[in-house]
């Protein structure tokens, strides 16, 4: 592992959702669904992006894509700053950076054929002849595991492992270089989990692709990302190594999300101390003051209540950095 | 939510002048006046007379200053007179309104009884007999229309069985009894209510059959509560919702469309007085009417969806 | 004599141009001099009709004792002050002066108990008669007279009847707003009246002051004239008639209990009620019903198609063979350059195979006519062509005169009962046959008008009574009337003026004869035939019934007093 | 230990447009009293359905219990009367569902949803059945309990309202509690509060659970017995250590090899299953795995394993059981 | 590699609408609907054919006559023969129907997508216009427009048309507002495809269905309206045979009584009508109900 060199740069993220009311509709709030974000992402990587829902991850996928409007903030990509550049510039770039979604049956027009869903980008790009997108296509098909025959069929005829695997097909049409995977999994069934994860991460190391993976499902995270990062109510509490925050979490929400992961083996799980968090996460609309986490840490001082803890770096020269936000990192530590 | 209405209520303003200023180019795109259309049989009339009634009834103006006199007096809250009888517009309404409403309000009982009863009873015997019968039902009373229906209902129920008077609001000539009015009452409403009794039922039947499907209705079974308090408090409250919207847009069209009812069994109302003016090319009377029913038709949206946060508690209008 | 026919062809008149059914017709004449201002007279839609109820003969009939209930159409509730079908209104709850007997043979005194003529008709001197009180108690008196007088002819009120009072001395200073009051009717004293005229008028009496409700002044007199529309008194009237207004529903009804002061005597009905319908059907479905006691001319009378099926019922006389001495009639509109050529209006006449149409579609009702005086004496029909059906005739005629055939004609209709819907729908078609391409339009009453105002006109399918003595009425294809729409032959108002000039019909029939043969001949109006028109009412109702077996003519909406004091039910 | 409820050769059908699903296809199992069982599978696997079809919850149409048996303390539900079920429902049997948000009538404040079951089976009044209600409330822990009970569902988040449902099946004190994926629906953090909370109360209140779930994970630390299901038959049943120890399913040890483990560093590729849940549209011929199954025979094909006595209280169907303890890792070859 | 391709598939791919075109075969009252509807279609254009009579010639010596094996339905009150005319009728009733739904999913089309589309203050203006439409008391506004204008074919339909289109407006712009939330929308705009593209290859071809639904029924409504409007003397103008006017013909008592030739076959066949195309609607409704096709 040399010097990583960076693909996505994300800086100081927001992404507010106004609040309407009255009878003038007066905007008296907003929801901020992300509030001040930063992170990169290295070429080559895969970043798993965890938290629970509501936490402003998924929004901070679509926002470094564009596809959702920016209260503020930098995304640079590959070197280029395309925060808020105009909408036609941003069609160009977007052969370089795809999205896969969540959801296996409404992200397929069930009006197109697969072949005219998977072609999309390529024409859209006005990638190849029509000859050319067709061979394409069905090599991608075969790419993903599924029948190049199937190409003129519709989404309907397809499971739901299929329709993900059509998806990501789609993504990698253009030969990106870097792929927002939105929760790819969390609405299969377990056992066409593994096979798509296992084809995400065939394709990342054919292709050398580099993955923003948002997932609320831990396990996954891990077994998938190089990097973590945990978010909660909109900002980041905890970016690291995988084995850094999996082994040795700083923040005391990671401590608690990992906690109550359940574990396939009786005997762990019997014995094993869970740290249960108390009530639920409060609403984005009217964050906590100081440390969001606060209402619900245990170790909560009147510092964490008034002072908005940053970001840190807490790992050792030559060491993998390890960020962490949190006023008692390094008590817990 | 105040806030809501509040800002409902104001956009309604402007709709209201736009579909005044509509008809009331309309109605004086329609050929002949209120003073030709006076003019009598047996009676000469000269030009000069003509012309001096219409300057008196301010025909002869420019429409665009027609219809800023006719504004002006509604902001002060007089809707003018009629050309015909120079009645003032709005005691005329006031005093056909309650027969109106009667009709409505009847004939609104009737369909929503019999629709909420009917499209209940089908989703919970879904596919049996009597399923398939009402569907048929439902389906043959949104296709008859009500004019038709009201010539059938007359010529049987009431020349050959003679069980309900043809027309009118009271027997001529007695005194007002609310058994006899609500005999008069009957055959107008219930050729007004087929139709809607009908698209309730049909709307009631999906609406119930979507409640069954959901998991609070599996969760009331799973408690044992008995049968008729799920029908009642857990499947009925939760499917009226939508059905409480279809009530609502109805409430509208059927005080705009009573109209021809209203005439054939000469049925007192505003519909009545709408016709007549109509043909007596009465634009006051014309105007008013329409302003009336625009803004209930408006209400009724607002109401309905009152109604609905009152329903649904988890409605909060922002 | 003369009088009683002069009354008799006013109400034919009148008649006429209710009838025909439902909605309107058009029509015209009124016994004004042709000179004075071109009055026009058209029907009017919604013409409602009202009712003097007619019953008779005793049966079994449902409906409460001592009630009369009469059908009404909308609109027509104010009082004869505006619509002429205020008239039925104005029966049961106002009098008149005089009023014309119900045998129709003359007038007879009512509020006035006796009159007296100066000269040769420039003035009348009317006695009132005394101790008539107003419903409200007053006492009724000359002022009430002075009062009714100069509001009939104040242009502020606009009333129809404004130009019964054309003759009378200052006239015209109230018509030109000079003045309020009637300055040729006078008070001599609280019981006398003097009225003045600028014309020997000898037919006054008669033919004018018949259309005029005497109003309460004490009531009204306050009320500036150009409110007395709308105001509050025409739902509470007070009157001297023989029933008080006990409730008025605009549009809805009009009751009345029988007035104990009446001064012919208090009625032996104890209660009328006037229904409101707007739809005939409605209302034939209510008389079949029961529901109401007669059926007139509200409505239209019975449709002749429907007849038989109310003579079934037991309850019902009905009078199936009225004649309503209306020429009804394709109205040209002259002043289209296509119609000018007299070939094309005789084509018209071939075209139409009149016979049949009455035999078939019409039910064997009506006779053909082929000008416009029903009277048989003031027209010679030996004299004139009878236009036997003969399309050959009529294809070759249009050809003569260069018809287009593929002009489409314009042929308005505004009757909407069924038999002459079907009828304009014959005659339509026959048209076409010929090459005559009209287009039948069903309009309201207050279009035609208004395409008549316009000259927009092409055909409209009208019926309008003309009278069956032509002296009472006035002259509707004359120069500048309204309803001629484009026809104006001098030497025809000359003949007029002749007809009218005396009261021998001797002297004018050759006269009136002329007339209806150079009609006959220039067709200015396509004439098509008399119309019969059938009437019933439920036999519970013992009143008028005689009348009608002696006397096959309908008077309505004239002031013919009925005597309904007199009617009671079985 | 007493048997509380023993289910036998259970089958329930679908009919869907022209076709029949097969939705459970013959299971037997049983619980004692007091017992907790999991029943694993992926969806469509029948295994709540299997559940409703004991309640007679199951919706006719367009579904219906075609044979079997279900002796709940020795009587048959499946052929008790809907009034004799009722009686049992909520008060023997209750169950709390996947997702809070939907099986908790919207309009209804969740007082109402509370004391309705109360007053029904415990004949206690209006009042009574209120403190009732919040007593219980108390006991799953939401927050004042009194003010709350006039809220609607909406008021509450997923947490609370997922206690509502449980206080809402424990009012009666049930003899058995089922469980129909209750956490599903919920955030990681949010699912170890209930998990916790489900499992002190069973302990509290002795009642049996059965505990439906697609995540072996989940229910490894809180029943004794787990059953696997798959296509509506059940593949391998066995005590809970037993089954994650020795799998002797191919269906099971797919399953566990196809999650990754939270806990272990720099694992292998995961196991995946190829292929997708047969069509239950058609009935199964052979063995419902073998079209996924790398370890397929032949014999696998034609005919259908019964469940084989493959250790105490152990049973898989798979006809090649005895060889699948040589393997470690699904997908290895035999 | 062309070859390839061109055989790579050649298990026939089931669209969606012969997806959905099998679930409407399904349907039995749909099937009833539509071959009514067929042989209604099919008498109104081979009405000339089918009956050796004349629409509109009278036939002054056979007026009202009973049905006889000359005339199978009777004759009218100017001796026309009843079949010919209910025949003819269906061509105006029909046309008029399909017309003026067709007036008034163009209009709500295109109003619909601006709005959906477009959205902002666009969507705002146009959504309040719809509102206003919707809000006129429609029956009154026809009478008025009707009496304004007079009765004809063609104003009948454009009355129609112009007053229907509100609804379908709304439904497709609530099916862009709703489609555009979904993730193929999302992903289209993920993988660079242009918003016009997106609306009009990825939206609009979703909202086809719920608008062939909204289109049979406004359909039915049309034909409802028109023979409501013809009744009433505003629709279209006799001769030319309607259902309505026919029924208009119709409306004494001894002809409901007595002749109930002459308006029985009016009355049926628009109950008929708009019956087999209410049956159609709804067969098409469970067949392009989109929970079945995602």
């Amino acid at each position: 592992m040399s010097t990583p060199s960076t693909l996505v740069q994300v800086t100081d993220l927001k992404v507010h959702f106004p609040i309407y009311q009255g009878v003038f509709r007066r905007q008296v709030g907003a929801i901020k669904a992300v509030d001040g974000v930063s992170f990169s992402i290295y070429k080559g990587e895969t970043l798993g992006l965890v938290g629970e829902s509501g936490c402003g991850k998924s929004t901070t996928g679509l926002a470094i894509l564009q596809l959702q409007a920016l209260t503020g903030g930098q995304i640079n990509f590959n070197g280029q700053d395309i925060a808020g550049i105009d909408e036609s510039q941003m069609r160009k770039m977007r052969r370089h950076m795809m999205m896969i979604f969540q959801d296996p049956y409404s992200s397929l027009n069930p009006r197109m054929t697969i072949g005219g869903i998977i072609g999309e980008p390529l024409s859209v790009h006005q990638i190849g002849t029509p000859q050319e997108r067709a061979e394409r296509v069905q090599e991608l098909l075969r790419l993903v595991g599924l029948n190049p025959a199937f190409i003129n069929r519709y989404p309907h005829e397809f499971s739901g492992g299929q329709r993900q695997r059509i998806g990501i097909a789609r993504a990698l049409a253009t030969n990106p270089s870097f792929i927002v995977a939105d929760e790819p999994i969390s609405a299969l069934d377990v056992s066409i989990q593994a096979q798509v994860v296992n084809l995400l991460d065939d394709l990342k190391k054919q292709f050398g692709l580099t993955y923003l993976f948002i997932a609320h499902d831990l396990s996954m995270v891990r077994y998938i990302s190089d990097r973590v990062a945990v978010m909660y109510l909109g900002k980041v509490m905890e970016l690291g190594s995988r084995n850094n925050v999996f082994d040795s979490p700083l923040h005391p929400y990671t401590r608690a999300l990992l906690s109550a992961v359940p574990v396939a083996n009786p005997k762990k799980e019997r014995a094993r101390q869970r740290i249960i968090l108390e009530g639920d996460v409060p609403s984005p609309a009217n964050p906590p003051a100081g440390c969001r986490f606060h209402p619900r840490c245990a170790f909560a001082t009147q510092e964490c209540r008034a002072q908005v803890p940053e970001l840190r770096n807490l790992s050792t020269q030559g060491k993998p950095e390890h960020w962490v936000a949190c006023h008692h990192a390094e008590k817990l530590a | 939510m105040l806030a809501y209405f509040i800002r409902r209520l104001l956009i309604n303003i402007p709709l209201l002048v736009g579909i005044t200023i509509i008809v009331f180019v309309l109605a004086s795109l329609m050929p002949g006046d209120a003073v030709l259309a006076m003019i009598s049989s047996d009676t000469p009339v000269t030009d000069d007379m003509i012309k001096m009634r219409q300057g008196e009834l301010g025909l002869d103006l420019p429409l665009h200053e027609q219809y800023l006199r006719w504004m002006g007096n509604i902001i002060q809250g007089n809707l003018g007179y009629s050309f015909v009888s120079a009645e003032s517009v709005s005691k005329m309404i006031v005093s056909r309104i309650p027969a109106t409403l009667e009709l409505m309000g009847v004939s609104l009982s009737i369909s929503i009884i019999l629709g909420l009863t009917l499209g209940t009873i089908s989703a919970l015997k879904q596919y049996s007999w009597m399923d398939y019968g009402f569907t048929v039902f439902g389906f043959i009373g949104i296709s008859i229309p009500d004019f038709f229906l009201g010539m059938v209902l007359v010529f049987v129920f009431a020349l050959k069985l003679k069980w309900f008077p043809t027309s009118g609001f009271i027997t001529a000539g007695e005194e007002f009894s609310l058994a006899d009015n609500l005999r008069h009452v009957f055959l107008p409403a219930l050729a007004l209510a087929l139709v809607r009794t009908a698209v309730f039922m049909r709307y009631t039947r999906a609406s119930v059959l979507e409640v069954l499907g959901n998991d609070y209705v599996r969760t009331a079974r799973a408690k044992g509560l008995l049968q008729n308090v799920i029908i009642l408090r857990h499947v009925m409250r939760n499917a009226l919702i939508p059905v409480i919207t279809i009530i609502g847009v109805n409430l509208g069209v059927l005080f705009a469309g009573s109209v021809i009812i209203e005439t054939i069994f000469q049925w007192p109302g505003i519909g009545m007085m709408f016709i007549n003016a109509v043909t007596g090319r009465d634009s006051p009377v014309i105007m008013g009417y329409v302003l009336l029913t625009s803004m209930i038709v408006l209400a009724s949206n607002l109401l309905t969806d009152l109604a609905y946060s009152l329903v649904d508690p988890r409605i909060r209008y922002e | 004599m003369n009088k009683l026919y002069k009354v008799l062809s006013f109400v034919l008149l009148a008649v006429f141009l209710l009838s025909a059914c439902a909605p309107a017709a058009t029509a015209t004449t009124a016994p004004e001099q042709p000179t004075a201002e071109p009055t026009a007279v058209p029907a009017t839609e919604a013409p409602a009709p009202e009712a003097t109820a007619v019953p008779e003969q005793p049966a079994a009939s449902t409906g409460p004792a001592g009630v009369l209930r009469l059908p009404l159409r909308p609109g027509v509730t104010v009082g004869s002050l505006w619509t002429a079908a205020g008239r039925h209104l104005d029966e049961a709850f106002l009098s008149g002066l005089v009023a014309v007997k119900w045998t129709a043979d003359g007038v007879q005194p009512m509020l006035a108990e006796s009159w007296e003529m100066e000269g040769e008709g420039t003035a009348f001197i009317f006695k009132l008669r005394q101790g008539v009180k107003w419903s409200d108690g007053e006492s009724f008196t000359a002022d009430d007279v002075l009062y009714t007088f100069s509001i009939y002819a104040n242009p502020k009120v606009g009333a129809i009847h404004a130009g019964k009072l054309a003759d009378v001395v200052g006239y015209a200073d109230v018509k030109d707003g000079k003045t309020e009051t009637l300055a040729g009717v006078t008070k001599v004293d609280d019981y006398t009246v003097r009225v003045e005229l600028s014309t020997k008028s000898p037919l006054f009496v008669e033919l004018k002051v018949p259309f005029i409700s005497i109003l309460p002044a004490h009531i009204l007199a306050s009320i500036p004239a150009d409110q007395l529309k709308g105001n509050d008194y025409w739902n509470k009237v007070v009157g001297t008639g023989p029933f008080v207004m006990t409730n008025m529903v605009q549009d809805q009804l009009v009751e009345g209990a029988a007035n104990p002061n009446y001064f012919e005597g208090q009625p032996k009905l104890e209660k009328i009620v006037f229904q409101v319908y707007a739809d005939s059907n409605t209302m034939l479905a209510a008389l079949e019903a029961g529901e109401i006691d007669g059926m007139l001319y509200q409505g239209g009378g019975i449709p002749v198609d429907q007849v038989s099926r109310f003579e079934a019922l037991p309850n019902l006389k009905v009078f199936g063979n009225m004649d309503a001495g209306l020429p009804t009639f394709l109205l040209v509109n002259l002043k289209k350059d296509y119609f000018q050529d007299v070939r094309v209006r005789q084509a018209m006449m071939y075209a139409i195979d009149r016979k049949t149409i009455i035999e078939t579609v019409k039910l064997g009702t009506g006779s053909v006519s082929n000008t416009m005086f029903p009277g048989a004496w003031a027209r010679n029909d030996a004299d004139l062509t009878d236009y036997q059906y003969d399309p050959e005739k009529a294809k070759a005629l249009l050809a003569e005169a260069g018809w287009d055939s593929t002009r489409q004609i314009d042929l308005q209709r505004y009757y909407t009962d069924q038999v002459n819907k079907d009828t304009v729908d014959a005659i339509a078609s026959m048209l076409q046959e010929v090459g005559i391409n009209a287009v039948v339009r069903e309009v309201k009453s207050a279009e035609f008008q208004a395409s008549v105002d316009d000259g927009s006109l092409e055909l409209a399918y009208a019926a309008n009574g003309q009278g069956l003595d032509p002296s009472l009425g006035f002259l509707v294809t004359g120069c500048g009337q309204r309803l001629a729409v484009g026809y104006c032959n001098e030497q025809v108002d000359a003949l007029y003026a002749q007809g009218q000039a005396s009261a021998d019909r001797a002297v004018r029939a050759p006269a009136y004869q002329e007339i209806s043969k150079l009609l006959n001949a220039d067709l200015p109006k396509v004439w098509l035939w008399w119309e019969v028109r059938p009437v019933a009412f439920d036999t519970r109702i013992v009143g008028l019934a005689e009348h009608y077996t002696e006397q096959p003519l309908l008077m309505f909406d004239i002031p013919v007093y009925n005597e309904i004091h007199l009617w009671y039910t079985k | 230990m007493t048997r509380l409820l023993e289910v036998k050769d259970l089958k329930v059908r679908f009919r869907s447009d022209r076709t029949i699903i097969h939705a459970v296809n013959g299971i037997s199992y049983s619980l004692d009293e007091g017992g907790s069982l999991a029943v694993v599978g992926e969806s469509g696997s029948g295994k709540s359905v299997g559940m409703l079809a004991i309640m007679g919850l199951i919706p006719n149409p367009p579904g219906w219990v075609e044979s079997g048996q279900a002796l709940f303390k020795g009587r048959d539900l499946l052929k008790a009367s809907e009034g004799e079920l009722r009686l049992i429902r909520g008060k023997e049997i209750a169950m709390v569902f996947q997702d809070p948000m939907t099986s908790l009538n919207p309009v209804l404040p969740i007082g109402l949803q509370l004391t309705e079951a109360i007053q029904t089976h415990l004949g206690l009044d209006k009042n009574q059945a209120r403190e009732r209600a919040i007593e219980m409330l108390r006991m799953v822990g939401l927050p004042n309990p009194a003010q709350r009970i006039k809220d609607f569902p909406f008021q509450f988040s997923g947490g609370q309202r997922q206690r509502v449902m449980i206080a809402m099946a424990l009012t009666c004190t049930p003899s058995l509690l089922i469980a129909d994926e209750p956490t599903t629906a919920l955030d990681v953090t949010i699912q170890a509060q209930i998990v916790e909370l489900v499992r002190d109360l069973q302990k509290q209140l002795g009642m049996a659970i059965i505990w439906i779930s697609h995540n072996l994970g989940l229910v490894a630390g809180v029943v004794d017995t787990v059953l696997v299901m798959y296509s509506g038959f059940i593949v391998e049943q066995a005590p809970v250590d037993d089954l994650y120890e020795h799998p002797r399913h191919p269906y099971t040890l797919g399953l566990l090899h196809a999650v990754p483990k939270l806990d272990t560093e720099n694992q292998e590729r995961l196991a995946s299953i190829d292929g997708m849940p047969p069509d239950l549209r058609k009935p199964i011929v052979g063995c419902p795995f073998a079209p996924r199954c790398p370890y397929r025979q032949e014999k696998c094909d034609q005919q259908t394993p019964p469940l084989f006595e493959v250790g105490p209280q152990h049973q898989s169907a798979c006809w090649r059981w005895q060889e699948l303890s040589k393997i470690s890792t699904f997908g290895e070859p035999l | 590699m062309t070859t390839t391709i061109a055989k790579l598939e050649k298990i026939r791919p089931e669209s969606l609408w012969s997806k959905a075109w099998k679930r409407f075969l399904r349907h039995k009252l749909a099937l009833f609907g539509l071959s009514v509807m067929a042989v209604l279609l099919f008498t109104a254009i081979a009405a000339p054919v089918l009956t050796p009579y004349s629409p509109i010639k009278q036939d002054l010596r056979n007026l009202r006559k009973a049905p006889t094996a000359e005339h199978m339905l009777g004759t009218d009150g100017v001796g026309r023969d009843i079949l010919t005319r209910v025949l003819h009728a269906g061509r105006i009733s029909l046309s008029v129907g399909l017309v003026s739904v067709s007036i008034s999913a163009l209009v709500g089309i295109v109003i619909g997508v601006a709005a959906g589309y477009v959205g902002g203050k666009t969507d705002m203006l146009l959504m309040r216009l719809t509102d206003m439409v919707m809000t006129f008391p429609s029956l009154v506004i026809i009478i008025t427009v009707a009496a304004a204008t007079g009765p004809s074919v063609y104003n009948a339909m454009l009355i129609i048309g112009l007053l229907t289109w509100p609804s379908i407006a709304r439904l497709v712009r609530g099916q862009f507002l709703s489609l555009r939330t979904q993730q193929f929308v999302t992903a289209a705009r993920s993988i660079g495809v242009s918003n016009w593209e997106i609306a009009f290859k990825h939206i609009f071809p979703n909202t086809i269905s719920s608008i062939t639904v909204a289109i049979t029924f406004g359909m039915a409504t049309s034909i409802l309206m028109e023979a409501s409007l013809s009744f009433l003397g505003l629709g279209v103008p006799p001769p030319t045979p309607s259902w309505g006017n026919m029924l208009r013909d119709a409306q004494s008592m001894n002809i409901l009584e007595g002749m109930p030739w002459i308006w029985l076959p009016p009355g049926i066949m628009i109950a008929l009508s708009v019956l087999s195309i209410n049956f159609i609607g709804d067969g098409l409704r469970d067949a392009l109900d989109p929970r079945s096709l995602l």
